[in-house]
C-alpha cells in the first residue's frame, strides 16, 4: 500500500471530487431517466423516435462533440446556461456542478436502456391489480412498478456510476480541467498519459479508481441479490 | 343493489356482445371455458374498454362509452379476484393483503382483518413471500386481498377452484355473510353448480360471448337446456324458504318452503330467516305410493308438470310440490315402470344429507 | 502496396497544413502519403509498440525525446520543423491590446473570470505558457484562475465561446478563429522555445520517408506551414 | 407399473416426510391446501432435490440420495402439467403442444395430435399466442403439451380445475383410456372425489408433508376418517365389477359387483369388460322392507356392519351386500327411526342417475 | 443535401468503416457477452465480484487507458497481439480489426447488463417446464432462454452499436487515426476539432453518424415491437 501514502494532495482531491461527481451525476440522472424510460417503453407518441434518439445522443457522439454541445447550451453564454444562472444562480461552467452535468449527460443512455428494459418486463397484469385495489397511476407507479424494476433501476445506476468515474472527454471539453474543481480521476489520469514518464501515476490513480467502482459495483449486487430474493416471480 | 351491464367488443376472432342487469346480490356467470367470462368481469372491472358499452351500478354510471363516461379503474372500488392470483411478488403476504387499505381510506378494522385471515387460514402466511406459497394459498391470499379492500362489488372469476372441499366449505359461509349483511354486491364465475345454487340470486349463462339465459338462479338451474354450461349433474330445483324450526337433539332444521317441509342439516340462521335449498335433480327419487321404513326424511306430495326429453336415457321430470317445482331426474325405464304422465301424482323423495351443502 | 506508402504520425495541430503539403507531394511525385493526426503522446506511444509510421511530428520536444531515449527514431534525421507562437486572446472585440511584460498584472486584467490554456502539465501549450508565465513571475497571481483545457483548440473555444475572458493560445490557432482578438504575443524568450521537431522513424521501411521528410522541409512545404500561422525554422 | 417414493425435505418452516409406493397405474394424491402435494410432485418430476430421497420406476431407480444417483429432468421423460400453465409466452399454441415432440425421438404421431387436439377442444387456437388465452383454454393446452411429449410417467396438479364439467366430461376418458391401454402410469392430484374415483387405482392421503394413508381407492374413499381432505359430500364406496349386459332400449347397463347387479347409465364398454363404481353415500338411502313402485333401479338387500360416530348429525352406516361393502350416510333422525344397529339386514336404494359419472 | 455531395473520399471511406468497424464490434462481442451474462446471472462461484469488475472496467477506466491497455496487450508486440498474430494471422494493431476490437471492448459492459437484466427477469419456472419436456440445458438454452431474453440482447446490441459510433478515445489510442484503416467517423471529428476551421467538417460527419445511429435504432425499436408483440408474458 505504498502508492496509497505518495497520493499527493491534489490527486487526494481528484480522488473525491470524483466520488461526489459520480454520485450527483447518478443521483440527479435517475429522475429524469426514470421519466424517459417510462415514456419510451410504455409511451405512444408520434416523436417518440426523436426522443429516442435524443436519449441515445451522448453515446453515438465522441465524447469531445458531446462536451462541445453542453458547452453551448449550458455555457455561460448559453441559452439554458444563461437562464439557468440568472434566475437560479445555478451555474456549470468551470465547476464541479458542470462535471457532474457532464458526467450524467454520458450516463443518460446507459441509465434510460436499463430502466426501460426492466420496465419492459413488467407484467402488466400486476399494475391492473393495483389498480383494481384503488391504487390511481402514481401510487400503481410507486408501489408496484418501481419496486419491481429496482432490478434495472440499480443496473442503470451502476452503469452510470462507472461511467461518471471513466468519462473525461466531455467533461474536459465542457469544464475544462481545474484541480479541486472539475479535476476528476479520469482527467487526471488523461493528464499523466499525456506526459512522458506519466504511465506509473496514471496507473495509480486508474488502481484508485477501479477499487473505487468495484466498491460500487459489489455494493449493488448485495443490493441486487437482496431484491432479487424479495421478488422472485409469484 | 343493481347491476346493469352491456358490453360489444371484439378482440381478435372472439367477440362479447352480452347485456344483462341484475338485482341479486350475487350474479353468477356461468359458461364454457372460453364463453367470456373473463371478458366480460374485465369490461365491469375497466381493464377491458369496450368498443360500446355501458355499466351501471345502483344507478350510478360507472361507464357508458356512447357518454364518454368512463371512471378510472381506481376510482370504482371493485374488488376482483382475479383467475389467476395475481399476488404482488415485492410485497409480503401481510403486505398484499394490506394492499387496498392503504387506498380504500377507512379500510377494514384490524378485527375485520384478523377475521378474514382466520376464515382464509392465512395466519401462519403472513410474512412470506407469494412465490413460496402453494396455489392454493395464494388463491386465498387473493382472495383476502379483494376482500379487505372494501369494495363496493365483489368480481369474483373462479375464487375456489383450486381449494379443497374443506376449505370451500369455510370460506362459502363467509362469502354468504358478506351478501346477506353488508350487501356487497357480487359477481361470481364458477363451475360448480352447488356453489352457484348457493350463493347466487340471479344467474346469467354465456355462450360464445353471447348471454344465453339469465334470469333467477331458481328459474336457471331448473332448466336443463340452459344449465349444459354447467355440471349437468347438479341440475336441480332451486327453492325459496324460511327457517320454521330447529331440532338440535338430531342436528336438524326444519325449513318451510311454499307448503312443503323440509329438513336438512343443521343450518346456524335464527327461526324466520330465509334461505335457499337446492335440489339436485338426481337426488330426487319418485314413487307412487308413500314409502314406509325408509331413511329418506323428506317425502313431499305433488303433481308431474311434465317431462324433458329423454337425454342418454334418463329424464329430467318437473313437479310441483306444495307451491314448488322440484326437479327430478330418473331413467327412461323408471319413466315407463311409474307410468309417468303430466297430472299424474306422484311422491317426491328426498335424502336429508342430500341436502347438505357445507 | 500500404508498405510503399510514407505513413506520418503528425500532431493534430498539424492536420490542415500537412494535409495540403501531402496533396501537394502526391500531385508531384504521385505518391500517397497515409497521415495519422492525434495527440503528440498517443502517437509516440504508438510507435513505440511498432506502429507502422514512417515520419513522427510531434507537437513538442518532450515526446520526440521520449523515442529518442528508446531509440525508436533515426536520430540523424530529425530535426526542428516548426516553431509557434504564444498569444494572449480575448473574446471581447473592445478589448485593448496589452504588452506582456514581466510585472503586466494580467490577474487584474482577468478578474475573477477564468485564463483559459491548455492543461498546465500534460497540453503541450499549457506547458509553454504556464513556463512563460513563470518566467515573467505572474503565475503565482493567476494560478488560481487557469482553466486547463485539454488542447489549445478546446481552450480557444473556451474563450471564444465567452467561457473565459481570455486564453493564452498558440498564434496558429488564433490567427485562424474570427470570434477572439489577439490582445497580446509572448516574448519569444519568455518560453523555451516552441518547437515541432521531425524525424524518420527507426523501424521505417519505406524507402520514399527520407524524400518525404526533405519535402516537408522544404519552402514549397514552408509555404503551406506560414499559411497556417506556423513559424518554419531553418 | 410401479412407482416407490420416498422423500425428506425441508423448505422454510415446512417438512415434507413422505413415502409410498403404488402399483396401480394411476395414483391419486389427496389433500388439503398446502399440504405438500405439489411439492412431492416435484420432487418425482426433479424439480425439487430433496435432502433425502428415492424414486424408482418400474424398477429403475430415477434418484437415490443415498447412492447419489440423479437422472436429469429432461432424461426423466415425465410429462408434467403444473398447476399453473407455465405455457411458453414466446411460442405459438401449437408451437407448445410441438415443443415436446422435439426431443421425445419419435413423438406422436399426427393422428394422434390431431386427437388429442380435439379431445382437448383447441384446435381453433393452434396459431395464438398462450397470452390471449382464456384461464380454461391455457389449462387445456398445458394437458396437451403434457401428453403430446410421449411421457413414461404422467404427472398431473389439478389438471382439470379451471375446466367446465362439460369439458371435463370429455377429457376424462381420454385419461381413462390412457390408463388402459397405454398404461402410462399416472400421478394425479386432484380436489373431487368424483375425478379420483373414476381414475385412481392407488390414493395417497398427504396432510402437512406427511402420508395420512395410502391404499387402494376403494378402500380410502370408503374410510371416512381418511376423506378429510377431499370432499366430505363424495365420501363413499367403489366397487369393482364387470359389465353384465347392456339394455340399450334404456341406455342402461347392468353390471355385476359381487353378488350384486346394478342398473347404471350406459357404458360403452364390452361385456365383460371390468368397471369401477364409486356410489357416494350420500345417495344411498336405506329401507327396513323392499320399497315399491319408486323410480330408483337399484335396491340391494344387506347387513349393517358397523356405524361411523355422529358427525353433525348424520353417520355413515357400512352395509355387507352381496359381496361388496357400501356405505349410506343417514341422518341421527334416520337411524333412530329405523332402528339401525350392526347386523340389522337392511335394504339399499341407489338411483340409476346417481351413478352417472359423464 | 447540399454537404452530402461535399463528402469528401476521405469523408465516405470513414463511413463505411464505421459502419463496418460498429457492426463487426457488435456482433462480435455477442456471444462472449451473452456467456458472460449468463454466468453472471446464474453463476455462483468464487471469482464472480472479479469477473464483474472485468467487465465493468472499460467503462471505469478513461477510454484512453483501455486504448493504451489494449495497445500493451493486442499491439505487435503486445503478448496476445503476438500470439494470434503468429498462430492465427489474427493481426490488430493499426487494422480495423483493432478499432472493431477497442469498440467491442468500450460496448461490452453495456451490453453484458443488458442482457443480464434480461435473463435474470426470465422466468425459470418456463425452463424448467421445457425440461420436462425432455430439454437438456442447452435446448432450454436455445429454445426458451434466448427467445424471452431477446428485448435485452437488442437493446445490449443497440448499445453496443452507437457506443462504437461514439467511440474514439479507445480506438485512436490503440489503433491510430489511419484513414481507410483505423479512422471512424469518430476518430475523424475529433481530427477535425483539433484545427482552425474544422467545426463546420466536426458537424457534418456528426450529423451523419447520428442518421446512421438513428436508423439502427428505429430498426431495433421495430423489431423489440415485433418481439414483444409475440412474447407478452401468458
Ligand atoms: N420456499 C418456501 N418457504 C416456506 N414454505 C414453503 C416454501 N415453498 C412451499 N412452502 C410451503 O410448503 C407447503 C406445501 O406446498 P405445496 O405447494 O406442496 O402444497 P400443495 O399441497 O400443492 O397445496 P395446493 O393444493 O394449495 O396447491 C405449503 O404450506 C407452502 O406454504
Ligand atoms: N387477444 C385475444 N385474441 C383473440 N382471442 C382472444 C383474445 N383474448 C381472449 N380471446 C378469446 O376470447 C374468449 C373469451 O375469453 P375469456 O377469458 O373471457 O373466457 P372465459 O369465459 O373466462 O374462459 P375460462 O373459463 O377458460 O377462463 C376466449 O375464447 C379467448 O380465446
Ligand atoms: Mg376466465
Ligand atoms: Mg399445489
Amino acid at each position: 500500500m505504498d502508492w496509497w501514502i505518495t497520493l499527493s494532495d491534489a490527486e487526494w482531491t481528484a480522488v473525491q471530487l470524483s466520488l461526489r461527481v459520480a454520485t450527483v451525476a447518478m443521483l440527479c440522472s435517475l429522475p429524469p431517466a426514470l421519466l424517459a424510460a417510462m415514456v419510451l417503453a410504455r409511451g405512444r407518441f408520434w416523436g417518440k423516435s426523436v426522443l429516442n434518439g435524443l436519449v441515445h445522443m451522448p453515446l453515438v457522439l465522441p465524447p469531445v462533440v458531446t462536451g462541445f454541445v453542453l458547452l453551448l447550451l449550458f455555457g455561460r453564454r448559453g441559452p439554458i446556461g444563461a437562464f439557468l444562472a440568472e434566475n437560479f444562480g445555478i451555474v456549470f461552467s468551470f465547476r464541479w456542478t458542470g462535471a457532474a452535468l457532464a458526467c450524467a449527460v454520458m450516463g443518460f443512455p446507459l441509465m434510460v436502456r436499463s430502466i426501460r428494459l426492466s420496465i419492459e418486463a413488467v407484467d402488466r397484469k400486476l399494475e391492473d391489480a393495483a389498480a383494481t385495489l384503488g391504487a390511481g397511476p402514481a401510487w400503481v407507479f410507486m408501489t408496484v412498478t418501481l419496486p419491481l424494476i429496482l432490478p434495472g433501476i440499480v443496473a442503470g445506476m451502476i452503469l452510470s456510476f462507472a461511467k461518471a468515474m471513466g468519462e473525461f472527454g466531455a467533461t474536459i471539453t465542457f469544464v475544462s480541467n481545474i484541480p479541486g474543481e472539475t479535476q476528476t480521476l479520469s482527467v487526471a489520469i488523461y493528464a499523466f498519459t499525456q506526459v512522458p514518464g506519466g504511465d506509473a501515476g496514471a496507473m495509480r490513480l486508474a488502481v484508485i479508481s477501479v477499487i473505487i467502482s468495484l466498491a460500487a459495483l459489489m455494493l449493488s449486487e448485495i443490493f441486487a441479490a437482496v431484491a432479487a430474493k424479495r421478488s422472485v416471480a409469484a | 343493489m343493481s347491476l346493469e351491464v352491456e358490453a360489444r367488443h371484439r378482440i381478435g376472432a372472439f367477440t362479447i356482445d352480452a347485456a344483462f342487469t341484475s338485482d341479486g346480490s350475487v350474479t353468477a356467470l356461468f359458461g364454457r371455458s372460453g364463453s367470456g367470462k373473463t371478458s366480460l368481469i374485465n369490461i365491469i372491472a375497466g381493464l377491458l374498454r369496450p368498443d360500446v358499452g355501458r355499466i351501471v351500478l345502483d344507478g350510478d354510471v360507472i361507464a357508458d362509452s356512447r357518454k364518454r363516461i368512463f371512471t378510472p379503474i381506481h376510482r370504482r372500488r371493485f374488488g376482483y379476484v382475479f383467475q389467476e392470483p395475481r399476488l404482488f411478488p415485492h410485497l409480503s403476504v401481510r403486505g398484499n393483503l394490506a394492499f387496498g387499505r392503504w387506498f380504500s381510506g377507512a379500510g377494514k378494522s384490524a378485527s375485520e382483518f384478523g377475521r378474514i385471515v382466520e376464515m382464509l387460514g392465512i395466519g401462519h402466511l403472513l410474512d412470506r413471500r407469494p412465490s413460496t406459497l402453494s396455489g392454493g394459498e395464494r388463491q386465498r391470499v387473493a382472495v383476502g386481498r379483494a376482500l379487505l379492500a372494501s369494495p363496493r362489488l365483489l368480481l369474483m372469476d373462479e375464487p375456489l377452484a383450486a381449494l379443497d372441499e374443506a376449505r370451500k366449505a369455510e370460506i362459502l359461509p363467509y362469502l354468504e355473510r358478506l351478501r346477506d349483511e353488508t350487501r356487497i354486491p357480487i359477481v361470481y364465475v364458477s363451475h360448480s353448480v352447488a356453489e352457484v345454487a348457493r350463493l347466487a340470486e340471479r344467474v346469467i349463462v354465456i355462450e360464445n360471448g353471447r348471454v344465453l339465459a339469465s334470469g333467477d338462479a331458481a328459474a336457471i338451474l331448473s332448466q336443463p337446456a340452459a344449465v349444459h354450461a354447467m355440471d349437468w349433474r347438479e341440475a336441480g330445483a332451486l327453492l325459496e324458504g324460511v327457517v320454521e324450526s330447529h331440532d338440535s337433539t338430531h342436528n336438524l332444521t326444519i325449513v318451510r318452503a311454499g307448503e312443503c317441509l323440509v329438513r336438512v342439516p343443521q343450518l346456524f340462521a335464527p327461526l324466520g330467516h330465509s334461505v335457499r335449498l337446492h335440489i339436485a335433480a338426481r337426488d330426487v327419487m319418485l314413487a307412487t305410493a308413500r314409502p314406509e321404513g325408509i331413511s329418506a326424511l323428506n317425502v313431499f306430495e305433488g303433481t308431474v308438470i311434465d317431462l324433458s326429453p329423454d337425454e342418454k336415457g334418463s329424464f329430467d321430470v318437473r313437479l310441483r310440490c306444495g307451491g314448488n317445482v322440484i326437479l327430478a331426474r330418473i331413467t327412461a325405464l323408471s319413466r315407463e315402470a311409474l307410468e309417468l304422465a303430466p297430472g299424474k301424482s306422484i311422491h317426491a323423495i328426498v335424502k336429508t344429507v342430500a341436502l347438505n351443502h357445507t | 502496396r500500404a508498405a510503399e506508402k510514407v505513413t506520418v504520425f503528425a500532431a493534430a495541430s498539424l492536420k490542415n497544413a500537412l494535409d495540403a503539403i501531402n496533396a501537394e507531394w502526391q500531385r508531384e511525385t504521385g505518391k500517397e502519403t497515409t497521415a495519422s493526426y492525434a495527440a503528440s503522446s498517443t502517437l509516440a506511444k504508438q510507435i513505440e509498440q511498432g506502429a507502422p509510421a514512417d515520419v513522427f511530428i510531434s507537437a513538442d520536444l518532450a515526446w520526440m525525446d521520449y523515442l529518442a531515449d528508446k531509440k525508436l527514431i533515426k536520430t540523424d534525421t530529425r530535426s526542428n520543423l516548426l516553431g509557434n507562437r504564444l498569444v494572449l486572446v480575448s473574446a471581447m472585440p473592445d478589448s485593448k491590446a496589452v504588452d506582456i511584460k514581466p510585472g503586466f498584472d494580467l490577474a487584474a486584467l482577468v478578474g475573477d473570470g477564468r485564463l483559459a490554456m491548455g492543461a498546465v502539465d500534460s497540453v503541450p501549450a499549457g506547458k509553454y505558457g504556464k513556463a512563460a508565465l513563470e518566467k515573467l513571475g505572474l503565475w503565482p497571481a493567476v494560478e488560481q484562475k487557469i482553466a486547463g483545457a485539454e488542447s489549445v483548440r478546446a481552450a480557444l473555444l473556451l474563450v471564444s465561446r465567452g467561457e473565459a475572458p481570455y486564453g493564452i493560445v498558440y498564434q496558429t490557432d488564433a490567427v485562424a478563429d474570427p470570434g477572439v482578438k489577439v490582445i497580446g504575443t509572448f516574448p519569444d524568450d519568455s518560453h523555451p522555445p516552441i518547437t515541432y521537431p521531425i524525424a524518420m522513424t527507426a523501424d521505417s521501411q519505406s524507402a520514399d520517408a527520407a524524400a518525404y521528410v526533405e519535402f516537408v522541409k522544404s519552402a514549397k512545404a514552408a509555404a503551406f506551414f506560414k499559411a497556417e500561422g506556423f513559424t518554419v525554422l531553418k
